[in-house]
Formats: structure tokens, C-alpha cells, sequence
């Protein structure tokens, strides 16, 4: 990021950033309930979607607006919903829907404060875990995870871009630090910005499968009322989208609905670093806490530790190998989160014993500080 | 085919009444339920049972096309073709 | 003679389905698709422009046999999963398919809103008065004092009138009708589907097999023939005293409306946004 | 962000690049629209990056209220104050409440017309809610005397950079008792006298 | 002199909570605790045999201040938890406080379901024709052209009646009054709480924060008055011309007919059962 | 269990069992949706709640049983719901109110395959790891699993003992299998069953403060209208009950929440082994697989293979110590399931790369066979 | 206690009016939020407004006693008394 | 279930002593009902363990159904059915799916009167519902005719055993209806003359 001041250059709230994001990525649906502190999304984007062509529609309900976001995108838009804790808690069935239909979508969680109504006002990142299990049933998932300002521009385009490069429903967890810490950004010309697009049927509708497997696991998409008039259901189908009960079917159609995403690990698995290549401890983080992290990386450094981070972008698919790198160069490894301990635990998992793995929790409301993080840092 | 055969027999015997229309009946076995609505609601009893509790045509020359069997059918299993025009039914039963 | 039957049908089937469908013999809900076809046809409308949406039910089966664009969604849900549909494309005709259940008890919510914003839907709503795919539990449209698997007792609780609710919550147009007047049904549909605004019609259907056998109305033939018995037209019910209508239900036209259609509406939002 | 870049941020890490500011006070004074319209101006007017945040009780109304700006050379990673270099305290509760993280060698401003009690004599009182309401005749605008004070102490950013966002970002009918209230703040630290206060650094204006 | 003042409210406010209450000034809010105090205790019910059960929302907040039984549910879930704890202790007197989001919008399938089985609660609405916490979205309540934050070009949805709503949906005991209307509201409570069967009582209150400021309707005062100016009784709405009601609303009691209460028709099947 | 016929024998279905658990246990409210293949305990406790002066009732969503459950309990009702995976995923908010104002309640849910519809008529264990996360913002709870009749009726019991005793919503996780599967059970006579119920305040109401910590962590419960009126919410609160934002106040509250389980871990915990003291290799497995793991190790040990079997019944909170146990004296252990590997994770995060860890997964619909497990011993 | 002074005094005023009933009004400062509707509402003006906007007891003998302003007042701010019976004004204020 | 208990248990494991039944043909057959009437009387009259599941498709009519009956001197494990001792085919599509799991010595009985071509010699062909239709005029019943049979072949339990569960099980009016059936499989099988076949084990009746 530049520090010449430019033309590009915003100051901005993580949620108007979001929709910044939505806009420049080419959503043009937007269905969703008021809740804080995610309501700035909705608001600003009943405004601006008008502006540009698209629809905003405010629904009856969290349920009501994860099923029409489902619908639009059915249609062909590009849709999104954005909610917290409560509200993603209630859009959990139909996201599976999403999840098994393979319908394109992005689904923001400004994460707030504990289980039920909690801390609506106070950060948390408490529902990191429900991201990826929440609805029943197994299911792949992609959830990534905002730290700034800019993050929520970015990964708001990212999130798009996956969800209809792979055809898969897309969580992007943010939490009320992030949304609502106003501050400078810059946003990349829109030429220089990568775009992605689902890919339609090239074939005449009498030879389109919708649901047929590929190279990629990912078959194409038609839209409801382009000619191609195919059945969609949350029953587990065949490759013709109608529902089946033959093992071999369902297996075939279950295995390909994760394969897609593995197949995508690459690209999908994001981290970033900071300081790590001759780290000998590293802070693992995400989220709002990844900044008091990188600042505590810093201070631990100016007192002679060898301190690094690894910042979580994706947090599932969890980047196993990039874990996994800094657990056999590191001598431990702290996890600071704003539960009880979520990554930490897969953290561990692929740890497989290699590194000292330490959490460091809060729950009260507060933001994890630098000053906690550095202590804990000088202490392993 | 005994349905066929019952109705293009009475329809010779009647043929004579002026201005009377006639109709086929043709069930399609492989959907047919027997759920026996054609044969409860058939105003004019055209539709009998057989021992199974299927649908037969008995007086397929009582029909006046009303369709009411038709339309009620739940399998679109039956349908009722004016005589003489196209019928179709080698596409049915 | 207009062609109106069995083959016209036919050209609205897949046929690379499973045929016989998989509803009981003598299941309404096969007599409702023949009335929504006819009416499809009836109004000339392109299979490419017509979206079938279900909730999950026995009814929500009904999209997998025609060859529409067809979406089978969750429980009670359907119209919501509609609501987008529709407002990305107006220009298409979008039914939705629900049984009482779904659309009443699970999905009561959604169906008050769909008619309160008077979203351009055409919303079928086959009223068995029971759960059928499930087995026969009560539903909110059981009548107080039927048998059902969660209500062995005699059911307590008061039925909804699902046309009445849709009147008062905003839809434009609602017609009650039964699979008994199967003819009546075609008009109704094509008449809702004309409609600018969220039309309602609610099919009276039978399900003997887990309503009928419970309450001793037999089978399908006996339950066809309550259902004649038991209707009486709006028009009719009108000169009669509430007691004559005990047990009764009407049939006909509840409420044909015009008012503002949110898409429009939203149409001339965008219109003032674009500056 | 990568390590190497990272190792070279660093250094410049040092020194008074980073500059912390808290306002609190009750929900309702309007301490966060006055935070966000200097932090704006900040943003808008010079190089520096600056990152505003807030917090607030789950109330309608009400409830303690606090909001923070950092400004700085450089990106900002943890985008809360530690140590505020300068505490803006509109009564007594966020007096007494945040007084203690108080850098130093920072500044306390208080609304004099609403904290009786200044825990340290290198504190500044100013009545902000008196001078909104005998100077401009509206309590409601006693945030904007503030952030008068507050441009004028801190320098961060010129005060017309600040008036142009206020100007902007208040309902139209109330522009002029806002510029008011905003030309009352400077005044009222202009007549305190000259004040040799640490501030973030040379205000570049680009107007 | 029957002492009805303040004093009254006293014995009823929890004094170790801090007040002044959370609400705005001249927020309806306060006004419908006040009255619905008044009503508990000129009927004399026992505070420990009263339970007052709240959604989320600016009006959820009001069990907070009051010494019964009290519980903050989850956002329009109240008569949810309100059904569990009547059906398990039908002497207990359940009082439902929900906003008009609450009650209609995420709640609304409650709402309707719970008139029409007929539980015997008593719910308070307290429609302020927006969401008030979350900051001025449009509710299902918000009357067409009217301004909200998600709203800004004017709202092109319709609004629910939600009173006529709920006798639609079966219950025993509606009535809509205002918080201007206040001495009124205390008798609409005392018979919504008397009644047997599930009683509404809609409250039209007043939110200048986030409905009246943008709707040019200023500061309480002012929306207290259009209160008192819109209300019309309903007795003499129904000699007036439709036309003239157009931006009105009825104040007055709409429903109160009397039909089997759904813990009383259960404690019958309990009877039967235990053989 | 004792081969006699006894007048204790009965020939039950899983979900019949459920009914007489819970009967049995004391529970007198149940509020549920149908659903397959859950729906057989709402039928069956409409007849029966009645009977015994209980109350039964359907309720128009899986929202609203939730919240009703909790509104019984809090009624003083030992009360339950039922459902399997959609409605499951729909209980979630209500589930994490129970958790945050410690309503103890029940919730069976009887798993069915796929995410959304899926398939719904046949077996799979795909909400395991929903059932501990599955509701936004970190919360802990208890989750068990049946894998026969017999356990289906005495795990009801115990979850609503755990329920009671630790005031924390109970999840029970059966699958198609189980609950449809009739089989010869033995139930015990009733003086020889322990039930627990909630321990109620003795101190007079000016007294009790509902939510103060004590050694156990949990603090007695009153029910509404017993003349303790005090306030119940779904914000973080203060030990009496009202909504705080007080950072010692919210992180006291949140470590009880987590403490009172952690205490009661040597009781919850609950595992059955076979075979296991000299295994070397060993299933973990648990609901309807653990019985064919049972079989596999039967038919394993005849191939010479020393296997064993460690079955999992509580799987929430994670049984560490005894897998721990098993993870340290075999050479490799395999954990079959009906999904991609959800137990196996938590598997692989205690071993600490002691030991082999395998999954064996099926998603086609059908259950896994004791061939497919044996064949998977035979190749480690 | 502005208003409790100027109360007094107007009662000996006009305490000769005959059978004329006379009223306390007692404002409870901490609890009141300056919303105006006392003020706006009463049919005797009895009820001004300082310059911050408080209300203030301008005409307390001419209260009617009809407690608009108690059962209005949001915030249980304000209470009506008989005057001559319980006043518990030690309370407020 | 501990491991010296399993141990123990898992010689008693060889031999006879697991006997699979499976049921295979459409939804609406009643195949599930005959299986759970059989699998309740062997628990009911019998020592034995009894374990009967079933699958189904979630159509509500029509469709493939199956229902599996496992009887073992021992708790049952594994509850379904691999290798069927016995299995019972009401239509070609279940004669055609289920015959190649059927153990090697294992029996195959069909309704001859709707499977036409059977893969094996040794199997027994028994017109179901015909003799429903026909001796008892209903096909429904086909399925208590299936049951008869089954009673009369496997001889896990006596058919007085089962008729007693029969009766307690189906609807007040048609009792005669379903004894009728019932007894007509019985009788069926008896016709076939004396067959060889392997059976659970010897009945021990205790009515
Ligand atoms: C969330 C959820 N809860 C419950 C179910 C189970 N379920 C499927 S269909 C149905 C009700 C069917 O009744 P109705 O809607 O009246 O349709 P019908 O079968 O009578 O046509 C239920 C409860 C489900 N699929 N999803
Ligand atoms: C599931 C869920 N969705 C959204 C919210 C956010 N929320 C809290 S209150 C509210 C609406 C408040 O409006 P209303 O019910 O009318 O009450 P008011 O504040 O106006 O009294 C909303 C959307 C929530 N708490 N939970
Ligand atoms: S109505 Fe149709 S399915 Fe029923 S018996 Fe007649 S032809 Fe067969
Ligand atoms: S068309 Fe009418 S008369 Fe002819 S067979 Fe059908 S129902 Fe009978
Ligand atoms: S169960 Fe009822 S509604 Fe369902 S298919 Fe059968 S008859 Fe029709
Ligand atoms: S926001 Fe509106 S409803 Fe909420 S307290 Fe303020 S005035 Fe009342
Ligand atoms: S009504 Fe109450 S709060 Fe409002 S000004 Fe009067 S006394 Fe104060
Ligand atoms: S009681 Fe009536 S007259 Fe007296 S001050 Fe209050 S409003 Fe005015
Ligand atoms: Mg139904
Ligand atoms: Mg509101």
C-alpha cells in the first residue's frame, strides 16, 4: 500500500468496505434482517444497490433472507447476506441447501460477543467453528477471515470470486473491531482487479447436465430462465439433479462436492506472514487479533525474541501446510482468539505433536491486546 | 385389450343415433392406480372394476366426453379422445 | 374442441422421470398438477420463462415431474427462495407449490410476508389438513377434534383458514378451491397467474391414506365425495347463516386486489437512484 | 507483508509516529461523531493513516460511550489505544475511568462543565457543554466545541481540513450552529494561551 | 381516591436496577410499562404469579425493570418460551411485551400460531412502526413512503394491521390503543390479562429517534400528538367513509369472543388419558 | 444384561426406547416438529405425556419447540424436543440461549444423511461436530451418543441427569439406524435407576442470587412462580441474572460456564471398551458403528489381528483421557464414521502424532459393515 | 426545590376558593429526561420549561388533578398528590 | 461389554448361532409389518435376541422397501443382515437385488405370483398374493399369507406365537382377515411336503 495520497484512497468503515467489496466484485443481490454489528451492510447497501441496477431486499427474517440470496443467485445474480452470531445461527439450514445444491454465494458474520443474544456490542470470534459445522450434515465450506480495513474490500472480492469459481456458498467472518474501525484504505483501480465469473453452459440445453462432474468438480451453471430448465433440490442427487438413493450415485455426487474444494487448495488456503522466516516462535492469528498480534510480534522482537506471525487469511479450508510449515520451524506456537480456543484445536490436530502449541483466550469483551500477546511471547 | 374391444363393439350398435357424439376411452395401464375415482364419478357408470379393483371401459358408448374422469385422473392415466379424431391410442395403453 | 386433456399434459412431463409418481393412488396432488398445466397451457406461457419452486412435503414432490425450471427447496421455505428468484427475474413466472404444512406451520412466517410485500408469486397451496410425507401428524389446518399420529386424542387446536390469512396479510388475489372442482381450479390458476401481485390459491386435496384412514372418510373416492359435499361457493355462502356453514368450507374467489406489486415498485426505485 | 518489508517497518516503528487519542463520555454527546469527523479530516487532509474506532453499550441511549483515533506514519496494526496521548473526557465517569491509561507525559481535556474532580493538575478544562448551550444556545452541540479543542490541541490536521468534513457530514438545517460550535472549541483553547503540548506530528495540508 | 400514580409503579420496579431506564427520552416505551403496572395491580395479581417474557428490542428491555418472573428471550421467539412455561404452569399470568419486529417480522409465525392455538397469554405490542434498536430499519409495520435507514428512497412494502392479523389467526381477545391513549390502554389490559384465551393488546407508541426524525414527525411531543390526532375509536370508524381513515388508525377493542382455551382442552385429554 | 426372560423384557425401537427413557427419567414436557426419522417419539409421547399428567405439544417449527423446551424448564418441567438434522440446524439459536442462561433441556437428534434434505431416510453421523458447535459464539455442552435400544433408553436417562444436575442443554445423537432398528431390551426394574433432579435454592428469595458461583459452579435453580422472581436473559449477565458489559463481570460468568463441565468430566465422560486390554490396534467408534466395530473386532481377533474396540458414548466434551490411553498402547487406531472424518479430527488433535490414526468413511447411505472395518484392521 | 416553594405559596392563594381541590406536583429530577410531555400535554399549563429544557411546576394550584402528565410521563417522574394527603415528597426530589 | 466378557462371549459367536432373515419388495407390501410381527414374537416367546431394522425410500408410497430380521442366541452386534439365511422376495426387483448377498445354503422364497424368473432351483415359490386374493380376497394381506410361510419354514418360533403377536397388532376389524392369511401361508407351506432346511434353532416356547 502506497503512502502517497491518491485519489484512491478512502477512509472507511470494515462494514462500508464490505459493500465496497460486494459492489466491485458485481453483486447485484443483497437480501438480509438488521442485526449488530453487521446492520451498516444492509443499510448502505439498500442504497447503492438501486444506484447500480441490483436489488436489496430486506427480509422477514435471517431464514427468509439466506433462501432468497439462494433464489437470486439460482437466477444468476451474484448474492449476498450479511449477519451476525444469531442471525447466521438461523440462515444454518438453508446454507447447507447452498452447500448441496452448489448454489453460489457469500455470506458475511460480523461476529459479536457469546452464544444467544451475548455482547451484541463487544468483538468476538466466537463463531469460527460454527462457520464450518454449523448446518447439519457433512459439507465442504469456505470461510476466510477479515483483519482491516482493507482485508474487508479484499476478501469480500475473494469471497465472490471462490463462491462462483467453485460453486459453493462462501463465509466471510469479520468481526465488530473490524466493521466498525473507520480508517484509510486504498482501493486498486478496477482494471487492475480480478473478477471471477461462474461459467455457463456452452452447450445446447438438450446435452446440459447440471450437475455432471469435470476435471475441475465444478460443472457449469445455468441460470433459471436461460433456456436450460433443470431441477435443483437439496436432496442428495444424481448428475441430473434429481434425487437418488443409489449408493453409487451418492457417493459419486458426495465425494465430487468436496473434491472441488480440494482441488482448489492452492488458491483458496490463504496466509499471509510477517517476520516468520527466521521466527522461533510464532503468534498463529486471524481477525482483529491478527493486528494486535503483528504489533506484539514487533515489541517481542525489540526484546530479543525471535517472535513471528502467521496470519490466517483462509481459516477453512484450514491451510494445513502452512501451519504445519511453522510448526516444524518453531519452537511453540501461541493461538490467540477471541473464545475458548477454535483454530487453536486444529492447530493441534495437524500439529501432531511437532511444537508446543499455547492458547491464549479472552472472552470479556475485549480485544485481545499486544501487551498480552507479548507477554505470553516472552514467556514460552 | 379387452377395453378396445368392448367399445368398438358398441360403438357399431349405436352408430345409428343422428347427431350423437362418441368417445374412446384409454387407460394406461402402466400409470393407473385403481384408485377408482374415474370409476365412482363417471356420470354415465362408462367405467367399471374388475375383480383387482382395476378401471375397465364397460359402456364406452354412454360417454359424453365431459372428461370429468380425465381431469380427475391423479396418474393421467386415462383420456378421452372424441371418435374419430386423433387418437393416439397406440401411444397409450 | 380445445384439447384439454391427457396428451396435453404429456407435453409438460419428463418423461425421463419415474412414472407413476410416487403420490398414493388417488393422492390429490396429482389432480393439482393436471389443473396447473392445463393452466400453463392455457395461458401459452414458455416452459423457459416458468419457474416451479416447492417447499418440502408430499406435494413439494411435484416439481421434479414437469419440465420447468424446477427447484425443490426446504421446508416451509419456498417462498423465500421464490422471492429471489423472482426480483433478479422479473419476467418470469414463478409458482410456488407448498402443502399446508409447509406453507402454514413451518413456513407461516414467510407466506404473511410474500403476501404483505405482494411479491408477483402464484402460490399453490395443496391443503390436505395433515402431514402427509411425514406420517400423519396434525397440521395447523387439522380441524379441531380429527385424529391424527400426534393428536390420537382428538386434536384441540384451532384450524387456520389459510385463504383468510392471506386476505388479511396483503395478497392480491385468493381463490379456494378443491381437487373435487378440478375445472373451477384450472380458472382459478390461470387467473392467479395473470395476476400482478402475490396470488393465493389453496386447493383442498385428500390424503386417505394419512388423514382419511384416521377419521374415518375411507378412500379417496369417499374423500372426493366429502369434498363435494362439504363445498359451498362463496357467492352461496354468502345468503347462508354461520351455523349452515359448520363443517363446511367455501370455494371461489376470496380477494382480487390491485395494489402496488413490489418489483414494479422497486422498478422506479431504481429508476430515481440512477442520478 | 512480507518479513522483509516488515523488518524495514520496524524501525520505523520508533519515535512519535503513532499518536493515540481517546474521547469519552456518555451515548448520546455525540463523542463518536466528533471522533470520526477529525479522524476523516485527518485521512483526507494528510499523509498519515489514522484509524478510528468506537465503543458503546448495547443501550438505545445512554450507557458509557468511548471512541479512539490513532494516527500514524505508517499502517496501523492494533487499532485501539494503549497509552492515549491525549484523553478527551466529556464527565466524570470517563475521567475517572480512563484517566489511568494516560500516557505520562499525556494531555487530559475535560468538559469542565461536567467533571468536578481532574485527577492531575496537567489537565485542561474547558466547558464544552456550557459554551455549546450559552454560546451557540444548543447543548446537543457541546461534541463540535470539542472538536474545536481538539484540532486546535493536537494539530493533527488543520482546522478548515476538519470544518470542511463537518460541514459535510451534519444535517443541512444545522451547518451553521455546528461551524459555530467548531469555531467556539478554537477559541476557547486559542484564549487558554500557548500550550507546549507533544502533538503527532507537522500538519501537511493538502486542502 | 383510588391512588393509580407513580407511587403505584414503585412497588412493582426492580430498585436495585439502575434508572433512569434505558429508553430514550419520551419514549412509548415507559408509558406501556406504566399502564400495563397499572393494570397487574388493579387486578391484584400476585407478583410472584405474574411472568413477563420479552423478545429482543428496545421494548424487550422492559422485564429488566420489573419484579415478577422474568425472561429476555431471544429476538421474536417470546411467545415461544412464553407456550412452554403456560402449558407447565397454567396458573401463572404470562405477559408477552414484543416490539412490532419482534412480534411480526422474525416472529410473526409465532404470533399467528400461538392466536390460533389459543394459548392463554397475554401479548403486548408495542408498535412503534420500526426497529428501534438496531437502528431505524423499516418493520413490518412501517407504513408505505415512510423513510428508514433501510429504507431511504421510501418504503414501497405494505404494512401488516398486525391486530387484524390476529384475529384472523384465531385470537380470543384483540385490541389496539396508543401510548397517548394511556388511561385506555390500562382497561385494554386488564381485560386482555382477565381474558381467557390468547389476548393483543397493540400498542402505537411513538420512536422520534429512529422513526420520527426521519420522517419530519420531530421530537415526542410532537408524535404524541399525531398520536392523539390519527386515532380514531372504532366505534365511529365504522360510520366513516374508507377514504377518510386513509393515514388513521382505530382504537378500540376488535375481537373478544370466547372459544376453548388450550391448556383447559388439554387438561381434558389429560383426564381421558389417565385411564 | 441377563439372557432370562424377564418381566423386564421388551422389544422396543430405538425411538421407542427414547420415549421410555425419557418417562422413566421424569420428563413431563416435549415439545417437537415432526421429522424422519425422528418422528416416532412425538407420536409416541403424544399418546404418553398425557398419562402421566405431562404435557405433549407439536409446534409450528423447530424454532418453537426449542424455545418451548426452555420455557417448560424454566417452568420447572424436566423437558425435551426431538428432531434430526434440518430441524437440528434450525434449534441452534435457542440451543445457545439454553446454554448461556443454563436451561437444562434435552434435544435428540436423530441423524439422517446428507447436509438440507439430504437423505432422509437413511443413516449417517454427519452433525457430530454441529452438535458442539453448531450454535454461534463459544459455548460448552454435552453431547452422547446411542448406538443400540437398550443404550437409547438409558442414555435418555443419563441426559437428562446431566441436564439437570449441571443445568446445561443435553444433546443426544442417535441415526436412522438405531432409532428404526427393534430389538429385545431389558430395562431395569425403576428403584434401581438413578435420576437426578436440578437442585432447587433452600435460601428464603430476598436470598438467592441465581446465577452465584459455588464449588460445584452451578447454582441452584428456581422455577418461575415458586416465589423467587428473578430475571432470566440471553445477554451476558451478572451473577443476578441482568445484562452486564463489566469485562471481571462477563469473564466470570463465561469460566463458570465452561467449569461446571470441566468439573464433571470424570462422570460425563463416558466410554465402553471391548476387548481392549491387550489390543494393538483399535476401533474408535461410536452411535450404530460402534456396533459393527464390535463385530469387525470379534471377526478381526479370528484372523489373529489383536483389535479392540474403544466406543465412544459421551462424545462431548471430548472423552481425551481414554482415547489418550488407547492412542499410547496401540500401534494404530481406526475411527470408521458416516461422514468425512469428524471424530477422527478430534482423534488426530489428542494424539500428538503418538500413534497411527485411520478413517474409514461412508457417505453413500448405508451403514458402514463390519467387513469394511475388519478389511481396514487386516491392512494396518 | 424551586417548584415545591412556589407551590406553597400559590395554595395560600387561593385556598379560599371553595370545594376546590388542590394538587402537589413532585418531580423526580434524577429519573426525568427533559422529554417535554408533561409539559406539552397539560390542560392547565401547569407544567413550564427552563432554559435546559426541564420541566418546571409554573401553576401548580391550577392542576385539575387528572394525572395526564403522571400516567404519561415515561420515566415515573412525576407524581400527582391530593394536596393535604400522603405526599411522601421526601421521597422525590 | 468389557473386554474379558467379550472375550468369553466370542467363542459362543461360532456356529448357528446368528440366523438373518431379509424381506425385500415395494413400499405398501406391508413387508416391514410381517417383519416386525415375526421379530416380535421370537422375542417374546422365545430366549433368543431378536433384531429387526428395515430401509425404506422417502417416497411415501411406492418405492423399494426392505426389512431384515437377525435372531441370535447372543445381543446382537451388527443389526442388519449380510449374508440372509433366508430370504423373502415379494417382486422380481427385490428377487433380482437382494439374491447374490443370500448365503450359500440359504433359502430364497419368492410370491410366485409376481416373480417370474428365479435364479436359483433351490428356492421355494409360493403364490402370496394370490392366495391373498384368492383364499382371502384382499391382496393386501399378501403380506400375513409371507408371514405364514416364514413362521412355517424358519420354525424360530411357534405360529401360535405368532399369531398371538398378529392379532394384538392389526386392526380391530380385521382380525379374521389377517388369521385368515396368516393360516393360508401357514397351510401353503405345509402343502410343499417335508423340506430340509436349515433353521435358527429349536423353538423353546414359552406362551
Ligand atoms: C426443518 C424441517 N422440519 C421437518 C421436516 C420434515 N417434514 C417433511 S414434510 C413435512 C410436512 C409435510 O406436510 P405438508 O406440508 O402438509 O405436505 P404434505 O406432505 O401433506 O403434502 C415435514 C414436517 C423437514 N423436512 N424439515
Ligand atoms: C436473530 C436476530 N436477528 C436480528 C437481531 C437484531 N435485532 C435486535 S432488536 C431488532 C428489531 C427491533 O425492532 P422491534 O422488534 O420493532 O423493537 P423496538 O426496538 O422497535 O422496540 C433486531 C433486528 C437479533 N437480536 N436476533
Ligand atoms: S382415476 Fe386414473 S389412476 Fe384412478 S383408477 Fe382411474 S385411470 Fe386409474
Ligand atoms: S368423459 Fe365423462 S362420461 Fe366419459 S368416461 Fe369420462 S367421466 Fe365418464
Ligand atoms: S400420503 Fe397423502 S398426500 Fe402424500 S401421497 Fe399419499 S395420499 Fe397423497
Ligand atoms: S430508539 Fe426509539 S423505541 Fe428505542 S428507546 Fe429510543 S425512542 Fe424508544
Ligand atoms: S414527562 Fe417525565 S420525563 Fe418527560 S419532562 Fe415530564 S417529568 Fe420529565
Ligand atoms: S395532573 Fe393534569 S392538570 Fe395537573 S399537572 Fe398533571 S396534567 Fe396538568
Ligand atoms: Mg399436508
Ligand atoms: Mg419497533
Amino acid at each position: 500500500m502506497s503512502k502517497k495520497k491518491s485519489a484512491n484512497r478512502y477512509f472507511l468503515q470494515g462494514n462500508e468496505a464490505v459493500v465496497e467489496g460486494a459492489l466491485t466484485a458485481g453483486c447485484t443481490f443483497f437480501a438480509g434482517y438488521p442485526i449488530t454489528p453487521a446492520s451498516e451492510i444492509s443499510e448502505i447497501l439498500s442504497e447503492r444497490l438501486p444506484q447500480v441496477g441490483g436489488t436489496f431486499i430486506q427480509m422477514e427474517d435471517e431464514i427468509a433472507s439466506m433462501g432468497a440470496i439462494i433464489g437470486a443467485s439460482l437466477a444468476g445474480a451474484k448474492s449476498m447476506t450479511a449477519t451476525s452470531g444469531p442471525g447466521f445461527s438461523l440462515m444454518q439450514e438453508n446454507l447447507g441447501f447452498a452447500c448441496i445444491a452448489e448454489v453460489p454465494c457469500v455470506i458475511v458474520n460480523v461476529m459479536r460477543g457469546g452464544p444467544s443474544t451475548g455482547l451484541p456490542t463487544n468483538p468476538a470470534q466466537g463463531d469460527v467453528m460454527q462457520a464450518r459445522w454449523g448446518t447439519h450434515g457433512d459439507h465442504p465450506i469456505v470461510v476466510l477471515a477479515t483483519s482491516t480495513v482493507q482485508d474487508s474490500f479484499e476478501l469480500t472480492i475473494k469471497a465472490f470470486n471462490f463462491a462462483e469459481k467453485y460453486r459453493t456458498p462462501v463465509v466471510l467472518l469479520s468481526d465488530e473491531v473490524v466493521a466498525h474501525t473507520r480508517e484509510t484504505v486504498e482501493l486498486p483501480p478496477r482494471e487492475e482487479i480480478h473478477i471471477i465469473d461462474r461459467i455457463a453452459p456452452s452447450m445446447p440445453p438438450e446435452w446440459y447436465i447440471p450437475f455432471e462432474d469435470n476435471s475441475r468438480g465444478v460443472p457449469p451453471m445455468a441460470a433459471f430462465g436461460d433456456g436450460y430448465r433443470y431441477h435443483v433440490t437439496g436432496l442428495v442427487h444424481d448428475v441430473r439433479g434429481f434425487p437418488t438413493q443409489r449408493p453409487d450415485e451418492i457417493e459419486a455426487f458426495m465425494k465430487r462436492l468436496f473434491r472441488k474444494i480440494t482441488q482448489g487448495f492452492n488458491e483458496i488456503q490463504m496466509t499471509k506472514d510477517f517476520m516468520i522466516d527466521d521466527a522461533k516462535v510464532a503468534v498463529i492469528a486471524y481477525g482483529s487479533v491478527a493486528r494486535s498480534a503483528k504489533r506484539a510480534v514487533l515489541d517481542a522482537r525489540d526484546r530479543g525474541v525471535k517472535a513471528g506471525l502467521l496470519q490466517l487469511v483462509t481459516l477453512f479450508p484450514f491451510p494445513r501446510m502452512k501451519v504445519e510449515e511453522v510448526l516444524r520451524q518453531c519452537r511453540a506456537v501461541l493461538v490467540p482468539e477471541l473464545n475458548m480456543g477454535q483454530i487453536s484445536r486444529e492447530v493441534s490436530r495437524v500439529n501432531q505433536g511437532k511444537c508446543q502449541v499455547r492458547k491464549l483466550n479472552r472472552l470479556d469483551g475485549g480485544l485481545i491486546t499486544p501487551e498480552q500477546i507479548m507477554y505470553e511471547l516472552l514467556k514460552i | 385389450m379387452s377395453e378396445k374391444d368392448g367399445k368398438q363393439e358398441s360403438s357399431k350398435k349405436k352408430s345409428g343415433n343422428k347427431k350423437k357424439k362418441f368417445y374412446d376411452q384409454l387407460i394406461f395401464r402402466a400409470w393407473c392406480k385403481s384408485c377408482g375415482i374415474c370409476i365412482a364419478f363417471c356420470p354415465k357408470n362408462v367405467i367399471g372394476k374388475n375383480e383387482a379393483g382395476e378401471p375397465v371401459i364397460e359402456r364406452p358408448d354412454d360417454c359424453i366426453g365431459c372428461r370429468f374422469c380425465e381431469i380427475h385422473c391423479p396418474d393421467f392415466a386415462i383420456t378421452v379422445l372424441e371418435r374419430g379424431t386423433e387418437a393416439g391410442a397406440g401411444e397409450h395403453e | 374442441m380445445d384439447h384439454k386433456g391427457t396428451k396435453l399434459i404429456h407435453k409438460y412431463l419428463r418423461h425421463d422421470k419415474k412414472f407413476p409418481h410416487v403420490w398414493c393412488p388417488g393422492c390429490g396432488n396429482g389432480i393439482v398438477l393436471g389443473a396447473l398445466i392445463r393452466a400453463i397451457d392455457k395461458l401459452g406461457l414458455k416452459k423457459d420463462d416458468v419457474v416451479m419452486v416447492s417447499g418440502i412435503g408430499c406435494s413439494g414432490r411435484m416439481p421434479v415431474y414437469v419440465d420447468f425450471n424446477t427447484l425443490h427447496t426446504t421446508h416451509g421455505r419456498a417462498l423465500t427462495f421464490a422471492t429471489g428468484i423472482k426480483l433478479v427475474r422479473p419476467h418470469l413466472h414463478v409458482m410456488v407449490v407448498m402443502g399446508d404444512g409447509d406453507a402454514t406451520a413451518i413456513g407461516g412466517n414467510h407466506f404473511i410476508h410474500a403476501a404483505r410485500r405482494n411479491i408477483d408469486l402464484t402460490a399453490i397451496i395443496v391443503n390436505n389438513q395433515i402431514y402427509g410425507m411425514t406420517g400423519g401428524q396434525h397440521s395447523p389446518t387439522t380441524p379441531y377434534g380429527c385424529k391424527a399420529t400426534t393428536a390420537m386424542y382428538g386434536h384441540i387446536e384451532h384450524a387456520f383458514s389459510i385463504s383468510e390469512l392471506a386476505v388479511t396479510a396483503g395478497a392480491s388475489f385468493v381463490a379456494r378451491g378443491s381437487v373435487y372442482h378440478a375445472q373451477m381450479l384450472d380458472g382459478m390458476l390461470e387467473k392467479a397467474i395473470l395476476k400482478k401481485g402475490f396470488s393465493v390459491v389453496e386447493v383442498m386435496s385428500n390424503c386417505h391414506v394419512q388423514f382419511g384412514r384416521r377419521n374415518q372418510m375411507g378412500d379417496p373416492v369417499t374423500m372426493m365425495k366429502r369434498l363435494k359435499d362439504h363445498a359451498v361457493r362463496i357467492e352461496k355462502a354468502k345468503t347462508m347463516e354461520p351455523g349452515e356453514l359448520e363443517g363446511k368450507f367455501t370455494i371461489g374467489i376470496l380477494a382480487d386486489v390491485d395494489k402496488p406489486v413490489y418489483t414494479e415498485e422497486y422498478e422506479k426505485i431504481r429508476e430515481g437512484a440512477k442520478r | 507483508m512480507k518479513g522483509r518489508k516488515g523488518k524495514k517497518r520496524r524501525k520505523e516503528q520508533k519515535g512519535l509516529s503513532r499518536y493515540e487519542i481517546r474521547l469519552g463520555g456518555s451515548g448520546g454527546q455525540g463523542i463518536i461523531t466528533a471522533a470520526r469527523i477529525f479522524a476523516e479530516a485527518v485521512s483526507e487532509h494528510t499523509r498519515k493513516f489514522v484509524c478510528q474506532s468506537q465503543s458503546y453499550g448495547p443501550e438505545a441511549r445512554g450507557g458509557a460511550s468511548k471512541a479512539e483515533i490513532v494516527i500514524s506514519e505508517e499502517p496501523i496494526d492494533y487499532p485501539k489505544a494503549t497509552k492515549p496521548d491525549l484523553l478527551l473526557a466529556m464527565n466524570q465517569a470517563a475521567c475517572d475511568t480512563y484517566f489511568s491509561d494516560l500516557k505520562s507525559e499525556g494531555i487530559l481535556v475535560v468538559d469542565s462543565s461536567l467533571v468536578d474532580q481532574v485527577p492531575t493538575s496537567r489537565s485542561i478544562g474547558i466547558p464544552f457543554t456550557e459554551i455549546a448551550r450559552k454560546e451557540v444556545g444548543k447543548e446537543l452541540v457541546a461534541n463540535m466545541v470539542a472538536l474545536g479543542a481538539l484540532t486546535c490541541l493536537t494539530k493533527a490536521v488543520s482546522p478548515k481540513g476538519v470544518e470542511k468534513i463537518l460541514l459535510a457530514k451534519v444535517p443541512k438545517g444545522t451547518v451553521e450552529m455546528n461551524r459555530k460550535a467548531f469555531r467556539a472549541g478554537i477559541s476557547a483553547v486559542k484564549k487558554l494561551g500557548d500550550l507546549d503540548l507533544p502533538k503527532p506530528e507537522e500538519v501537511e495540508e493538502e486542502l
